[in-house]
């Protein structure tokens, strides 16, 4: 067990600084800290070209096999990139699903073919992902899948007809990896497919969700006869719950500490606040600010066990399992804080009619935390049943 | 000893829940939230003609109802629950600062035209983070008073006809002023606000002059926060009314939706969290209940400041908690659609979040309970 | 809606206050503020002196009509009855079960002939009961009876057979009231009895369970060819769920506000500590002890509620629905508040080998609130099923 | 960076565990807490015998095993699991403090003392709110010492064979001497405590005489301060432990029980406890042994006395309160037999207090975090 990290990991951080402080400037200088959740919508078009600047640097999907463009980088440096990534306030990645989802899921599950038609636009940052996984009504239940995939023996391809919904940066994407049911006659999670569907098709129509915030980061995709060739579907029809939950798996990663560098902003932010304004003379918030410094460091040697422990085997460790829920409370709590260290300035709005300030965002966004990617509800199951052997809840069976 | 509400109560708590129903349902709060003044004017014009919500509280000699603080906690509490947006909690605490007043011929005239359907709103804070009273100051001379200063947060200020402004004179004593909305100097602006069903301005005055008769009273500071201590009474009620509201649609969003083949509010997890919810708000209206009897006790001069000021403090911190639990709470049990723009719960987390916050924080209110029980003797 | 009580009320209450100055004096003195939960254990000889100096008084069951005995006092009456009780520091009522619970149940669903055996009895102090419902492993499952009522056509009597826990006072009590199944065919609420059986033969065995505070408030008590009359059963063979679930209605009542009044004495000694060792000035404990206050009255307004309520009609009204949740999570933090509030000094126990100190006994014993009477589990269910129409928890379903 | 412990210290921490199962089951920690003492001599000395913990952090020169706080952090978190009732955390404390002071032949011969089985204890604190160092003074003259006043909650401070007293001399200097138990004039007694696993005792010095060579260490107020935050974090690792063991015997209880017809394991509402439980103990787990490590590079001098402070603050927060939620909900999820003498969730519940309160509550160091935050320019 063991804190620090070697010279050699130490240089490399040096390197990626170096390299982030000279191009993270000039036309790139307006998007730090921008893009980051709740803020996706803002700075697409600039957030592609440094999708781009960081390929030609070497900088994207550098946990990939050398062999794909990557750099395989062990956790480690995976961990400083991540890092240091976040501390020059390096803006949203607009790749992010490209580069965590779909490019592991195909690294582990995809042909040869998919893996050479697909993952070198996502390390060159041309080709942008969005994930097309849950169903309105459906939400936390993965599994219950309604969009269907048929094959067309005329065209000889996939014909995909549903509906998805919280889709991130549907707009702005070229792909989007689909679930969808080959099997009408399967429930739950048999008879799934997983499809690469082209997002640029009179099939597929995008709408846009209004939400608290008056923005709208997510959309609905409707598809309407759309269509993905033959050779784009991922392991065979009915494969598509194992390879769904592979991906789930890769969700749980490196970026998990770059994510708390951005925690780290908003708190340094709710901290300089407090000082100014003398909420740091209110003994509660005292409280508050220390409990959500303390969290917040949880959270950070949480994921450093749990990096050490995936180096291990490939199982889920029990302090994975706990991350989703513990991150997410503790950044809903820090929305709150961030308005109580502002009393009364907390309901200024940044502009009329409905602008919102940075903090505010968070407020408002942090709801959503606890719900996609499965509920506080969802998590607590799992970690009920998976982590602690719990029975698994009945299905079926209200009145 | 009887805590219960009276048929007469009950009789008129039905009537504005279904006057509510009509005016306030979910396409008539966002009009009105989309709307420059945060409400709608005819609505307001049908309340003061045919609920007369207004003169509520003012004395039949004055050609009021006469009625008392329980009535009117309960009108609030189902305005509450409609998120109804609509400058009455602003005339309301107008009113009861009013009353408070010296009794005058401008005094009587202010509340004619409260009675008549005029708005009038108070400024009273700057509205930093203590809320304390202060932001504005009169030069008094023998024949003029000159008003400086800002004051935030004033609840419907932008559409006041008549504002009540509090300011510190030369002797910082606290007096109360009456000025026209149109006074030279005086400038109400709408503040962007988070929560958009309780407009709230900001007043600017710069070197305002009035007559000295537009002193409706001096050295008023203790009126002003006894009067303070029944505006947050009367916010509490919205949030209880805002928090059962809250759990209401929740419950019933839970009970419609299906998930892993079962209606959600059939999981534990759902229903524990609903009887949570229903826990903290009714805790919160019996609070209330009791504050507003006190109100009445101490408009009738059996109560004395001191109680007044613990029974708003109990029931702010308990409503303010209860109101932000419960829409939050809401929010989770709403899942994905809870923080879309098209359901109302949303808006009542964020008017959750604004009254929680106004005129004291519960930390702020627990504090006031800690001084009495704890810095005594 | 009035808070204030009428004159005659006051005139009462002086009464009331007179007479327990008056008498809880001399020989009863030490007995004062004693006897209470957590504290059953101790000067029973005297507080059944005492029971009988207050039936003597005219001041048991006052709430019963006046051809049983009592004062047919009204709500009013009976909460200031239980107020100025607690405020003198009347000692825990060893009588309490007959008076509040087997009284009010005779005098629904009784015979006259069992009114006539049992009523004077109670009201006379002179014979105390104990409560035969929950029984080992059943837990908060009140209707999963085991034990077993039949008709001994030999002796003419029923024969029981089982065994009760958590029964208090079970050594000092004449007569205990059981549940017991008459028609072992039935499962859940059918087929069980309500009978009303002496303690003093042979066939009951008493058990106490020595507890965390080590104490034994509860018991268990055997049934093993226990008997008791023909006439002995409330209502047919069969009724019994329904004459205990009316029993349970019984038992929200005006004796709320007594205990109330209690935590308040406790409440006084905390902030009373609070002030004298410093942490009166730590503003974490400030901010407790104001939410302890605010919660008391939140407690004793929602009774107010509930009784002017009850007095409408004799259904339960959704502040009732909350109360046992409210107050028992209310005392356990209490109890904590207590612990924090003393500091290093809350381990000290009074004496060696392990007597408590009045806080630490507090502390310790309403771990045992949020259980008894139905856990805080099940009185969610229950605000949820009854007050919000909520869905049933499925039963016998787990895998 | 690797955050993992080598297979060397799994073995470490695997044959702690299989020790403490057999010397440390429910009957022998009862049996422990019956007794006098409030341990048992021959598990003590098997303990020194076989698993050598008493010399674990002492370093090889001095006969130990130089291991670090990470191997000690990890064996009290597998005795906390065990309820284990010895005086280890308080020899391991002692041994803290003597490696802190200059070396000596006095140092040495204690040292090897603790080698030998002999118990050390550290008397520091008055045991007032604040945990602050004091009670005893040292009157300091040229050719001997004279030492005054008390000191409570010192951990097997009864049974200790060398008490180290902390004490400040005429200049308020923190000085700290070494006592044999019979010297003349100090009285040990043991305390009686609710917690009857962790045995406490009261000094009292009157007039205690000792030679200037008593002395271990002169004006180390600082030194003692860093010393009791690696206490902090032993102590949190018996907490952690401790939390872990009321999650799994909660969970095994409930996974037996039935209820209503089904395994109330089952039901969401105990699933949800199980999963909060899990969440704070391994919460509290990766601050544990990020303050491990932190104490390893202190001892290195990598790590300066602030950065040893912080990680002591949070992380007694943190497990002190995942500790006393886990305990205190496991026994909720017992339900009745919960409060029951017979089942151990209480003795879990009674240690859990009684560490939560001891060297500071979480307010305590969560306000320490606050002032590192907040209090600066």
């Amino acid at each position: 067990m063991e804190l620090r990290f070697t010279q050699a990991d130490e240089l490399f951080r040096a390197e990626v600084a170096d390299w982030l402080s000279a191009n993270l400037a000039g036309e790139f200088e307006k998007i730090r800290y921008r893009g980051g959740p709740g803020d996706e919508h803002h700075f697409v078009e600039e957030r592609k070209a440094w999708e781009q600047r960081l390929a030609e640097g070497g900088w994207t999907c550098i946990g990939w096999p050398e062999a794909w463009g990557g750099r395989g980088a062990s956790i480690e440096q995976q961990v400083i990139f991540n890092e240091e990534y976040a501390r020059a306030g390096g803006p949203g990645r607009v790749g992010h699903i490209g580069e965590t989802l779909t490019g592991p899921t195909l690294l582990a599950f995809g042909t040869e073919a998919q893996k050479s038609r697909y993952l070198p636009g996502i390390r060159a940052g041309q080709e942008l992902w969005c994930q097309g996984y849950s169903e309105p009504g459906a939400g936390s239940d993965l599994s219950s899948v309604r969009t269907r995939a048929e094959f067309d023996e005329a065209s000889g391809r996939w014909r995909i007809n549903g509906q998805k919904v919280w889709t991130s940066l549907a707009h702005e994407s070229q792909f989007v990896f689909v679930l969808a049911r080959t099997n009408p006659d399967e429930k739950a999670h048999k008879g799934l497919g997983f499809f690469l569907v082209p997002m640029d098709q009179p099939g597929i129509t995008i709408r846009p969700i209004p939400q608290l915030t008056g923005t709208s980061e997510f959309n609905e995709v409707f598809f309407d006869d759309a269509y993905c060739d033959a050779s784009d579907i991922v392991g065979e029809p009915g494969d598509g719950w194992k390879v769904a939950m592979g991906l789930l798996g890769f969700e749980r990663g490196v970026s998990t500490l770059g994510q708390q560098m951005l925690f780290q902003t908003e708190l340094d932010e709710i901290v300089r606040i407090a000082k100014s304004n003398g909420a740091a003379q209110d003994p509660a918030l005292r409280q508050r600010i220390a409990e959500a410094h303390i969290g917040l460091r949880t959270l950070r040697y949480n994921s450093l066990r749990m990096l050490s422990d995936n180096a291990d085997d490939g199982s889920l460790s029990r302090e994975s399992m706990i991350y989703k829920l513990a991150w997410s409370s503790w950044h809903r709590n820090l929305g709150k804080l961030a308005m109580d260290v502002l009393g009364p300035e907390a309901e200024l709005l940044e502009a009329a009619p409905y602008e919102l300030s940075k903090l505010q965002s968070l407020f408002l966004f942090t709801r959503a935390d606890t719900i996609y990617g499965g509920t506080n509800q969802i998590q607590r199951n799992i970690i009920a049943e998976r982590a602690l052997g719990m029975p698994r809840e009945p299905r079926g069976e209200a009145r | 000893m009887n805590f219960r509400f009276s048929d007469e109560q009950r009789m008129i708590f039905d009537t504005a829940s279904a006057f509510l129903a009509e005016v306030s349902d979910s396409a008539a709060t966002r009009a009105a939230m989309a709307s420059d003044a945060g409400f709608n004017p005819d609505v307001w014009q049908r309340l003061c003609n045919e609920m007369f919500w207004q003169g509520l509280l003012i004395p039949e000699d004055e050609g009021g109802l006469e009625l008392g603080h329980v009535e009117m906690v309960g009108v609030l509490e189902k305005a509450g629950e409609r998120l109804f947006s609509a400058p009455l909690y602003s005339t309301v605490l107008a009113t009861t600062l009013l009353l408070r007043m010296p009794a005058s011929d401008t005094r009587s005239a202010l509340l004619a035209r409260i009675l008549a359907g005029e708005q009038v709103a108070v400024a009273h804070t700057r509205g930093d983070r203590d809320w304390a009273t202060g932001g504005i100051t009169a030069s008094v001379t023998q024949d003029r008073v000159t008003l400086k200063g800002s004051s935030r947060f004033v609840s419907f200020g932008h559409s006041a006809e008549v504002l009540l402004i509090c300011a510190h004179d030369n002797e910082q004593q606290l007096n109360v002023y009456g000025l026209e909305r149109e006074h030279p100097g005086l400038c109400c602006e709408r503040l962007a606000t988070m929560d958009q069903t309780r407009a709230m301005a900001q007043l600017t005055l710069s070197d305002v002059t009035v007559e000295p008769s537009a002193c409706l009273g001096t050295d008023v500071e203790h009126v002003v926060e006894d009067v303070l201590n029944v505006a947050r009474i009367l916010v509490a009620a919205d949030q209880v009314g805002g928090a059962q509201a809250a759990l209401d649609i929740s419950v019933d969003y839970v009970k419609e939706r299906q998930q892993f083949g079962r209606t959600i509010a059939s999981y534990q997890a759902i229903k524990h969290k609903a009887a949570d919810m229903m826990t903290k708000v009714e805790g919160a209206r019996s609070l209330l209940y009791y504050a507003a009897c006190i109100a009445d006790e101490w408009r009738a001069g059996y109560a004395d400041s001191a109680t007044l000021a613990e029974a708003a403090a109990m029931v702010s911190a308990s409503a303010g908690e209860a109101y932000f639990f419960n829409a939050g709470t809401g929010i989770q049990l709403h899942g994905g659609v809870g923080i879309t723009e098209e359901y109302d719960i949303q808006l009542y987390f964020k008017r959750a979040r604004a009254t929680e916050s106004y005129l004291g924080s519960p930390a702020d209110h627990r504090e006031h309970i800690a001084r009495l029980l704890l810095d005594g003797d």
